[in-house]
């Protein structure tokens, strides 16, 4: 197990000559032992953003209805009725790639934690998930030999089962998410998890320290060697001795943190509680260094007071350890009894571990002696920010020259179509999804599989909320703004597409290292983008989680940058399903992409080794279509809708006849007829399809023709049989056939 | 019975469905009163739940630890008394490893957790749960369980069936028991039984997650409506003496 | 005096173990096609005071009998020894 | 020639062990207080074929290390012996 010497040098606590220089400077002296492994820990990118933070302050975070943005453990939105969600999205790639089970499941169990750490309980999650090939064949770069291929089954597996073991057994549902395969991905995946919870304005508690005298309570799980150095480790790059160098695999306890959430939510309302912070990464310093910190107050504890999971810790270990299911609370002094009856009631142990102080130190004693005393603000916010050299791949402008004509020129096949409705990017995602409780609280009004957004209910309200998390595909491979904005206009677009309006958005970053100038610059840009989409679709950004040096020998993964969208829905009786009824008209809403750069990025281009293309997407466009979509919604006027995403038109399509068990009769625009496999397979974003009775179609014109968006009707639903013409070819296939081909197991 | 049914709902640490169970109370009109473990104290109810959950995380066996908490002495008498009780997941697996009902829940056939709607035969529809229901009827249910497969040596399940205990099976959409429509590998597609007296029914389904059609279905509520008409033709759990 | 017991529970014969036989699958498919059966069950280590061998043989198979095995699908069977410091911190 | 092999996969020390605190919680909690602490593993019992006794305790070696144990979180220890008809008939 890793365990720290007290003599270890610098590099071990992942501190630069320079940083370490800089520490001596806050302190006016040089640092002991444990001081110097908080820095370390505190000041790694994993807690300190200090490549990302700066181009973070770029994003918009304002908005009517934002009751708590960045900065503290989640955001919080108002959603009316006094209510607010409380939502963030966080990564645990590292610890998963290690050990899939305990990683993915210490991840669900971190970011729950952050949400009831505000007073909202948890009522829904989502993962966001990235494997490399499952299997050699899938992999057209031939990169992905048996064993990768192996190892990634073994990751799959083991991700999945561990957000199951956790979601499932502390009864949060887990209703939506998005998983994807590259071959990047191999030996390193990617685990986003996202939590929603609900919390009356006035039950939202902050974490923020105050009133010198206050007491400290610790709470949970007792304290054991888990995962020390895990803060500097999730901010170092997957190199092949990660065996040796992995710190002790956490394991989480789900049926401790459901009593522990109850008895927090228990206490939220009450006014004895002056603050709550949860023990993540670095553990108590962190929790400690922050709740003083942003309380501008310090705190003094005394580390024999901690519970021991095991003899024989040192201070170093006490500090830094990242036991799970910890809670950190501020209590007003004298009334720590009455705290500690509601833990009692719920079997745990709450033990006052110190003291709030004024003087704006982190001070920690063991056996009386002073082992740590840390300005709050020099762990917390001093550390240095980055903005290292930028510059794109140097292959980029090459690639984004290349031209896709001759592909997109192809006639596209109902072979094809087949193919892609079973490749590992689209087939159904049930044989994941059921195995995650996605009902539990009985708010589940859409489920996984059944829509683009997942659609809950607000009970003793007529509204619901709508959440998406979702990716951008391979867009970041040629335009890695493109595909911080496309991320965005897609959850818009999956949100809007279940009826609800786009409220807020919470967003995890996963790039490669930024000490590499193409990494940074794929950083920079996806921000960018992000911003630019969020300001013209008027979505605020109110948390997020940026995960760097995602990379292995082989080289970093995409540019992966994960949007969570909340929607509301006022009157929930106006929701918007996937499905088609017997003879709607079907419309392809949004800017026409007929063009063979429609194909860049997309799966077809990927599975036929078209790396290159230049990929677009009309922002401006794409927020009035999102608009509009909100108006057709209110108005009753669309009986389905579904977003067109990865498998172009041809694959959405085909999921809604899958999902309406009943064909339809199209054909293509003229405009289709020259790149038809573009027209057909193309994944350019900001284009929806929707299911219209006929009596309804006048008044949609009428709407997009206002809204200007373009509207084009392909057809209309009825039979047995998804027909569709383009040109002179007619592509013609049963619904079963589809329904057998998207249903291939991973 | 002219008052609002009481209801006991027993919430051990990790069960989770006990929310979910008073509010479908709060759609009957049913008083629900939330029991925690350790206390003995029912409160004069007419019915007891044991709701869906992970009671002590499933640790060791499902129901193994909490069929020691002191509140299951008090869910034994009541049920010995003639009570109606639900145990529906987790309860169920609890009343298996108490005794009060033969057999034990498995780690299901495929060892993965299981989560969806499944239909299930009604075998038989008496008593406080299933008298609103007819026998032979094809009803749909959410599951949510990852030890659901039940298991008793071949003499207990033929007793069973021979007493017509065998309540619930899991069935394909047109309701006929086939090995595919088995979700967990239960033996003889068991997904509900009833003790002796009729009176304590155990089912791994959630019908407490069928109560509403904005979820998807209300055959849930029709089980769980059962208990009025079946408590009018009760004597006062006071006269039964509990 | 403290006590050291490695606790089996096993599932008794004949009660099908799909556990068993996805990690003998497992084993076949990485190549270790000799795998004739697997069966899994739980191994138990319990640190405890007793006042004599006898006394904790005794307590042991009273957790047995009460907690540890459910005797519908389970037998357990222990090894018990008396815990030397050298064990603890094995398991410290 | 046939082995028998009762691999004993146990957590590593210092890895937190939820199953085994609530274990020894409910222990506690039946009246035996002498408790000290559990520690829950797994007990993986191995049939399979080998030509002698060594190229089964490597084979065994192998397939802990390859599949039965995640060295990052695990240890493996093994009893092996050869199979006699009447171990056959205890877990037939
Ligand atoms: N890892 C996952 N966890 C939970 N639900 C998922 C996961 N992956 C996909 N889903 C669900 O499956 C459905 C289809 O997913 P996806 O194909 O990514 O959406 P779409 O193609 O409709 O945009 C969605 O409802 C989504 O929420
Ligand atoms: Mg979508």
């Amino acid at each position: 197990m890793a365990r720290l010497t007290i003599a270890a040098p610098v590099e071990r606590h992942g501190l630069t000559e320079d940083e370490y220089r800089l520490v001596v400077a806050a302190l006016g002296r040089e640092p002991n032992a444990v001081e110097l492994g908080m820095f370390g820990a505190m000041w790694s990118e994993h807690c300190a953003y200090k490549h990302s933070r700066t181009l973070l302050g770029s994003l918009p975070t304002e908005g009517a209805r934002v009751l708590v943005g960045p900065g503290e453990n989640a955001g919080a939105i108002d959603i009316g009725d006094g209510l607010a969600a409380v939502f963030k999205v966080e990564s645990h790639n590292h610890p998963s790639a290690v050990e899939p089970y305990q990683g993915a499941a210490t991840g669900v169990g971190g970011i729950i934690r952050d949400i009831f750490t505000m007073g909202a309980r948890p009522i829904a999650l989502l993962n966001s998930l990235r494997f490399g090939p499952l299997h050699p064949d899938d992999d057209v770069t031939g990169r992905t030999d048996a064993a990768a291929a192996a190892r990634n089954r073994y990751l799959l597996g083991g991700v999945v089962a561990g957000i199951a073991g956790y979601g499932n057994c502390i009864g949060i549902p887990d209703v939506g998410g998005e998983i994807g395969f590259d071959a990047t991905y191999s030996g390193n995946p990617l685990v986003n998890v996202m939590c929603v919870g609900i919390a009356r304005h006035d039950e939202i508690t902050l974490a923020r320290a105050a009133g010198p005298g206050n007491a400290l309570l610790l709470v949970g799980a007792s304290t054991g060697t888990d995962g020390i150095q895990g803060a500097s480790f999730a901010s170092a790059s997957l190199d092949d001795d990660r065996e040796e160098r992995r710190p002790a695999v956490q394991v989480g306890n789900p049926f401790l943190e459901k009593l522990l959430m109850e008895a927090c939510l228990e206490l939220s309302g009450s006014t004895a509680v002056v603050a709550m912070q949860d023990l993540g990464a670095a553990g108590l310093t962190c929790a400690l260094a922050e709740v003083s910190a942003r309380g501008g107050c310090g705190a003094q504890v005394d580390l024999d007071l901690v519970p021991r999971r095991e003899p024989g810790l040192t201070p170093y270990e006490v500090l830094l350890s990242e036991s799970q299911e910890r809670m950190l609370l501020v209590v007003r002094a004298g009334r720590e009894a009455e705290v500690q009856a509601v833990f009692e009631r719920y079997e745990l142990h709450a033990v006052t571990i110190g003291r709030v102080i004024a003087d704006p130190v982190v001070r920690a004693t063991a056996s009386a002696a002073i082992v740590c005393e840390v300005p709050g603000r020099a762990l917390a916010d001093d550390a240095p920010r980055y903005t290292p050299a930028a510059e794109p791949p140097s292959d980029m402008a090459a690639r984004r020259a290349e031209s896709l004509d001759e592909l997109a020129a192809q006639p596209a096949s109902a072979a094809t179509l087949l193919e892609l409705l079973g490749s590992p990017n689209m087939r159904s995602r049930k044989p994941i999804w059921r195995r995650y409780d996605h009902m539990n609280g009985i708010n589940t009004l859409v489920g996984p599989g059944a829509g683009d957004a997942a659609l809950l209910r607000i009970k003793g309200t007529d509204r619901a909320i709508a959440l998406s998390l979702d990716g951008p595909g391979r867009l970041g491979a040629l335009d890695p703004r493109l595909a911080g904005a496309a991320a965005v206009v897609e959850g818009a677009l999956n949100v809007a597409c279940s009826g609800a309006t786009p409220i807020a958005i919470t967003n995890c970053l996963n790039f490669g290292s930024p000490q590499n100038p193409a990494g940074y610059w794929q950083l920079t840009e996806a921000v960018a983008g992000m911003g630019e989409a969020c300001r013209r679709l008027g979505i605020p950004i109110v948390s997020g989680n940026v995960s760097l040096y995602n990379e292995t020998p082989d080289g970093p993964i995409l540019p992966t940058p994960v949007i969570g969208t909340v929607g509301l829905l006022e009157d929930r009786s106006r929701a918007v399903p996937m499905a088609w009824c017997p003879a709607d008209e079907i419309w392809l809403l949004g800017a026409p992409a007929w063009d063979a750069a429609a194909l860049a990025a997309s799966e077809l281009a990927w599975r036929r080794g078209r790396f290159g293309g230049e990929p677009s997407l009309d922002l401006e466009a794409a927020a009035r279509l999102v608009t509009l979509l909100g108006q057709l919604g209110a108005a009753g006027l669309v009986s389905g809708a579904h977003d067109v995403s990865v498998g172009g038109i041809a694959v959405a399509l085909a999921r809604m006849a899958i999902a309406s068990s009943m064909g339809a009769d199209l054909s293509m625009p003229t405009s289709a007829s020259r790149f038809p496999s573009a027209g057909l397979f193309g994944e350019r974003g900001g284009r929806v399809l929707v299911a219209v009775a006929p009596a309804s179609s006048g008044a949609v014109v009428t709407a997009a023709a206002a809204a200007q968006v373009t509207a084009e009707r392909l057809g209309a639903a009825g039979g047995r049989e998804l027909q569709v013409g383009l040109g002179d070819a007619r592509l013609s296939l049963g619904i079963d056939r589809l329904r057998a081909a998207w249903s291939v197991p991973f | 019975m002219s008052r609002a049914p009481r209801v006991a709902v027993v919430v051990f640490p990790g069960t989770w469905s006990e929310r979910d169970f008073a509010h479908v109370a709060g759609l009957l009109g049913w008083e629900a009163r939330l029991v925690w473990h350790t206390s003995e104290d029912l409160g004069d109810p007419d019915a007891v739940v044991l709701p869906g959950g992970f009671a002590h995380g499933d640790h060791l066996r499902t129901g193994a630890i909490a069929r020691f908490s002191p509140v299951m002495r008090s869910v034994e008498a009541f049920a010995a008394a003639g009570g109606a009780v639900l145990g529906s997941c987790n309860g169920f697996q609890i009343l298996t490893e108490a005794g009060i009902l033969p057999g034990v829940l498995l780690r299901n056939d495929h060892l993965e957790f299981r989560c969806d709607w499944q239909p299930l035969r009604v075998e038989r529809a008496e008593g406080p749960w299933l008298a609103g229901l007819s026998a032979g009827e094809t009803i749909r249910l959410p599951i949510s369980h990852g030890e659901g497969r039940y298991y008793a040596d071949a003499e207990v399940l033929d007793r069973l069936e021979a007493d017509g205990r065998v309540v619930l099976r899991y069935a394909d959409e047109d309701g006929s028991v086939v090995p595919d429509a088995n979700p967990n590998g239960s033996l003889r597609s068991i997904a509900g039984i009833v003790n002796e007296r009729g009176n304590v029914l155990g089912l791994m389904p959630h019908p407490e997650r069928a109560a509403e059609a904005e979820v998807g279905g209300t055959d849930g509520l029709r089980i769980l409506r059962g208990l009025d008409a079946w408590l009018v033709a009760q004597p006062a759990a006071a006269e039964r003496g509990l | 005096m403290r006590w050291l017991a490695e606790v089996h529970v096993r599932l008794r014969p004949g009660i099908a173990d799909p556990e068993g036989q996805t990690i003998a699958g497992g084993l076949r498919s990485l190549g270790f096609e000799g795998v004739a059966e697997v069966r899994a069950g739980k191994l138990l280590r319990l640190t405890f005071d007793a006042l004599d061998h006898a006394a904790a043989d005794a307590a042991v198979g009273e957790m047995c009998r009460r907690l540890l095995a459910n005797p519908v699908m389970e037998t357990a069977d222990w090894e018990l020894r008396a815990d030397e410091p050298a064990a603890i911190e094995v398991h410290a």
